[in-house]
């Protein structure tokens, strides 16, 4: 058991024939990945990976095709949301979208048609999602996560790694790994990953990494202290970041009072959520 | 992106939004010219990208074109907060009644646009949300219906305007919109909203936000980018695709991915030291855009040493260490380097890095530490 | 009990100061339906029918003041739309849109806004929704039908009130009569209604007024056929009627061979419902 | 209200729809010009709001301005199904290598826009969808959203569109539903859409419907209005507020409400009569619109009795039995008129009829049969 992924996960790489979606489909593949088709409209009855995947015009298509069941979307932002949208219409179930600087009116839009039906979304910009030993859709590297009973749920993409290494590290495993993404209107939020966890029997404890910049983590607090039975650390970053500064994502703005590290921090400590002072000492705060 | 005063009007005018006759100088020749134009009194205003113009003396209120030129000689000679004023708009001036506020934005919690009006507005509307928040109303809007007339009557009514107002009200709460829209606006605000002597609505003051990310959409509004908000290395950090603030410490990073990028300044923090920098790499870091990265590290004279912070994914260890070994052939420097690499082929990176001698570590605390000790030389 | 409105409906009167709004409003309040205030944009603050029934400025406004749970709508076509979103954003639970004319794009939009909310529509172009001796909802003429165990649901107009009319003769009681309205796209359907009759304890047997145009009687025979235990009467107006006339109601165009008098009636009596040939043998249709 | 083709072929042209160049044409003269403007083959087309044009030698390809203005001459006589040709279109030819279908219009069902293409257009739509369904290709757009460019490529995939006109058909699908959506229309359809010998999209031919409700949002398209299309008498009635249709029966009818007076035709059947009008005369019928009611009614010579059923609801019965004594009072008449009047005021109603002395029947069964009989004397 895990959550999002795992071995029954039949993805579809939309944006395989471009630079990035090809090169991260390969160490997909490489993972053990099942990856059954990809989509680049225009380029349909071509293959990749020396004729292993096909790629189909239309997600329509190629999960008629395929039956794939879970998609990750490499194109580049201006069509992200036409693809997010192509995707949740054409009954995929899990879309994890990867891109980066997808305007926010797009999201808008993308979260009134996605709440309307009964689907995923991952991201976007974000590193995806990791169940390791089963499945790896995005671009967490597979060789630092091995499989165990941590949940780790992050807004972030490298710092997710640093906190992985670190677990590994210790021997100590990982259920599934979900990078959220940090922009500001995202599909998945830390509260939805809390209730999966809380669900998944193969998940003993959660890891919860987190970032200046709304309220996100301020009720992740709320609802771990209401609805989480198992044991949460975190660490939080960006306490040295200046107000009203851009930290590279879009999300990572301090506005008007709120948004803090210190505030975070303060909510998940009086959630009895053990923070770490540094991504390394992530380790001791599970095992204490 | 955010837009100068004058743009933000213009645009709202072309949406319908009355605003006062006006035009934009950067001469005080313009200025008085512009006046003459406009006829009778003008108020001339700094173009400057930061608030409290007014409180600066950058707002001034002209009986005669004379006096206009006089004022606009004066204000463009000024800084605001660090910022050169180099731009004045000269206005019509009105007869004000009532100064109101309409505003749109996102609501990120929600996931909506709201829009906000207060009877209190040519104040600073965060002021007023923090001491009376009920005199600011708040009505989300559907983002693909857009807004519809009763929220417009209901804000109309919610800040108690004149009901011989409410058309024209509802006017430019529809123009307000369809601007934030069709410039993917992620604020767009009239501050104040003027109800004028002879009771009519005129948005006398004027600020838009974009979304940086949806630029590539409006390649007009990018050419209007004031480049004075921005630190000059910052500029040219963008140019090489990096994400650079400057700060006030004396230990340069270098990190990829800004979540890491934070938390490599935090936990410098943590042991006593001061990040000079947030640098940002991206995905892929190639040699040149690691020479140019360290290039802008090293134009901050604070600097006291480097610490490179990478944890390869999409990135190559190999290629990163072999950026930093050609950017230190190019950048002459003595500047401590401390280096920690960590994932996709890091060990190849490291290997290179120790043929030239530079100093490593294993993990973030460790390196962490070694920049502190270095910068405290 | 009955479906709809009933002694605890507060009503809202939305164009209240209209003139078919004012007409009717005092026609409701005689009926003795509990009219709380009335809604006409600038004219908060007015009282009509001599300062029995307070007018205010909004929807949200009015139902603050005065509890209003239940809308009727009496505004011109243009402004159709806005009202019935204005009402389903205020809190209103049932609104009833007697206006005609409502453009078919416009009631698109409305029914994305209504189906993502717990909001109940009837009409638009409609009589409205008459409970017997508890509540009159919209312009059916009140002294037409009398309280009792039928529950009547119809497309038309003029032609319900005939059907009322007739039971009236034979001392039939209504339990609610309910005035869908003849658009193409409205808020609540046969089905809607049907479902709400068999689930009312009030409700013995149900009468079914459908006209050419469309494939609601045809939709609803199937749903008779499989949910509902009640006998159910029908009749259905337009068999003369010559194909792809206009026949004043936008929904009464017979489209490329469905939307036949002749297809609704066969497929009603394949569903069991007995089906009568003019509006007066309802009733001995209900008895027999 | 439909609107002509060539009307429908400007409008999408307005959003970026390629269509031939062409002009409309009033006269032979004028044909003969536009053909000459246009240069080489052109083709003549009656313009003229039924269906079949071709096959009744309606539309005809021209090699030279002077046979564009003998087809004009011939066309511009004629009549196709009943309907004069007061207008002739003169497009450029092209060289068509095949033809599609591409239309949007409402599905009541799905109470949403719906899509359509078909790798066979330039025939009937209908015949198509009745003979080989899969061959057309449907898609539901979402009404607040607007189509989305995966849409369009899931449509152009559909019919097995080269890949190479996908671009062009994307902007064609985008450009139909803001036509659909801008004017709204019930239909916008373009068949065929033209794959050009020299690999180009083009509409060639173009119908749009708009939704009679909404004409009030297009006072432009409204003048446009072909009142070819309606007998005289039915623009009259709907001068007067009245919905009216002409059928083949001897039996008028007068009547409150459109469902009511469908059964009330529907009835005079059940008995053995035939109906020789639709004709509702909608809610507070005052005496004017009765007379003018009346008078349309016997306008029609085969009219041999006239049913009144009025059902009073918001209509008062008092005022509509005024309404027809005025009207017989201007109308001068022998055909039997049989009057039921019930609901409100009914019984003041029928007092007044009374007293003139006019026949008055209890129940719709009743005034349908003594309809009957007075109408075979």
């Amino acid at each position: 058991m895990s959550i999002l992924v795992d071995k029954d996960t039949r993805l579809l790489v939309q944006g395989i024939t471009g630079h990035e979606g090809l090169f991260h489909t390969e160490k997909m593949v490489s993972y053990g990945t099942n990856v059954v088709s990809g989509v680049t409209p225009g380029k349909g009855g071509e293959w990749v990976l020396n004729g292993k995947i096909p790629v189909f015009d239309s997600v329509k298509i190629a999960r008629k095709a395929t039956g794939a069941n879970t998609s990750v979307i490499f194109v580049p932002a201006r069509f992200a949301e036409d693809a997010i949208l192509e995707a949740a219409d054409a009954g995929i179930e899990t879309i994890v979208c990867i891109t980066e600087g997808v305007p926010v009116q797009d999201m808008m839009r993308v979260r009134y048609y996605l709440d309307q039906r009964n689907v995923r979304l991952v991201g976007p910009n974000c590193p995806g999602v990791l169940t390791p030993g089963e499945a790896k859709v995005g671009i967490i590297p597979g060789h630092i996560a091995e499989a165990g009973h941590i949940g780790v749920v992050s807004r972030s993409g490298t710092l997710t790694y640093e906190v992985l290494y670190a677990l590994m590290n210790q021997n100590i495993g990982v259920s599934t790994c979900v990078g959220i993404g940090g922009d500001p209107i995202n599909g998945t939020n830390f509260i939805d990953t809390l209730r999966m966890f809380e669900e998944d029997p193969q998940t003993n404890k959660i890891v919860l990494i987190g970032e200046i910049g709304g309220t996100d983590e301020e009720e992740a607090a709320k609802y771990i202290s209401t609805h989480i039975t198992k044991p949460v650390a975190a660490f939080v970053a960006g306490r040295t970041a200046p107000p009203g500064k851009r930290m590279g994502h879009a999300g990572a703005i301090v506005q008007g009072g709120t948004g803090l590290a210190e505030d975070k921090i303060k909510a998940l400590k009086n959630a009895h959520v053990r923070v770490a002072q540094h991504p390394e000492e992530i380790p001791s705060r599970l095992t204490i | 992106m955010k837009l100068h005063e004058y743009i933000s009007k213009r645009i709202f005018a072309d949406y319908g939004i009355p605003i006062p006759e006006g035009k934009v100088a950067k001469s005080p020749h313009e200025a008085k010219q512009i006046a003459e134009e406009i006829g009778g009194q003008s108020i001339v205003k700094s173009q400057v990208l930061v608030g409290g113009r007014g409180k600066a003396g950058g707002i001034r209120l002209a009986e005669t074109p004379a006096e206009a030129q006089k004022f606009a000689q004066e204000i463009l000679g000024m800084e605001i907060k660090g910022l050169p004023v180099r731009k004045v708009l000269v206005d019509r001036a009105v007869q004000i009644q009532d100064e109101l506020y309409l505003g749109v934005t996102n609501d990120r919690a929600a996931r909506k646009p709201v829009m906000m009006a207060s009877a209190e507005g040519g104040v600073n509307i965060e002021e007023v949300a923090e001491r009376s928040p009920e005199k600011i109303i708040q009505c989300h809007i559907d983002p693909v219906m857009g807004i519809q007339n009763y929220q417009a009557r209901d804000l109309a009514a919610g800040i108690d305007l004149s009901r011989e107002l409410w058309r024209s009200f509802g006017k430019i709460t529809h123009g307000l919109w369809e601007a934030y829209v069709e410039n993917d606006a992620t604020l767009a605000e009239i501050n104040p909203l003027v109800v004028t002597a002879d009771q009519k609505l005129l948005a006398v003051d004027g600020k838009m936000v974009i979304d940086d990310n949806a630029l590539f959409r409006h390649p007009d509004l990018e050419e209007l980018r004031d480049l004075d908000l921005e630190a000059d290395s910052e500029i040219e950090a963008r140019k090489h695709g990096l994400s650079y603030i400057k700060l006030d410490g004396d230990i340069g990073c270098m990190v990829n991915g800004a979540g890491l990028a934070m938390t490599t300044m935090d936990i410098i923090k943590l042991f006593g030291g001061e990040p000079a920098n947030f640098l940002d790499i991206g995905g892929g870091a190639s040699a040149e855009k690691v020479t140019a990265a360290l290039n802008i590290i090293l134009t901050d004279q604070n600097v006291k040493a480097v610490l490179f912070n990478i944890f390869g994914g999409i990135t190559r260890c190999d290629l990163v260490a072999q950026g930093i070994l050609d950017a230190l052939q190019e950048v002459d420097t003595d500047v401590p380097m401390i280096v920690r690499l960590v994932g996709t082929n890091a060990r190849e990176g490291r290997e290179l890095l120790k043929k030239a001698e530079m100093k490593t570590a294993d993990t973030l605390a460790e390196a962490a530490k070694m920049a502190v000790a270095a910068a405290k030389g």
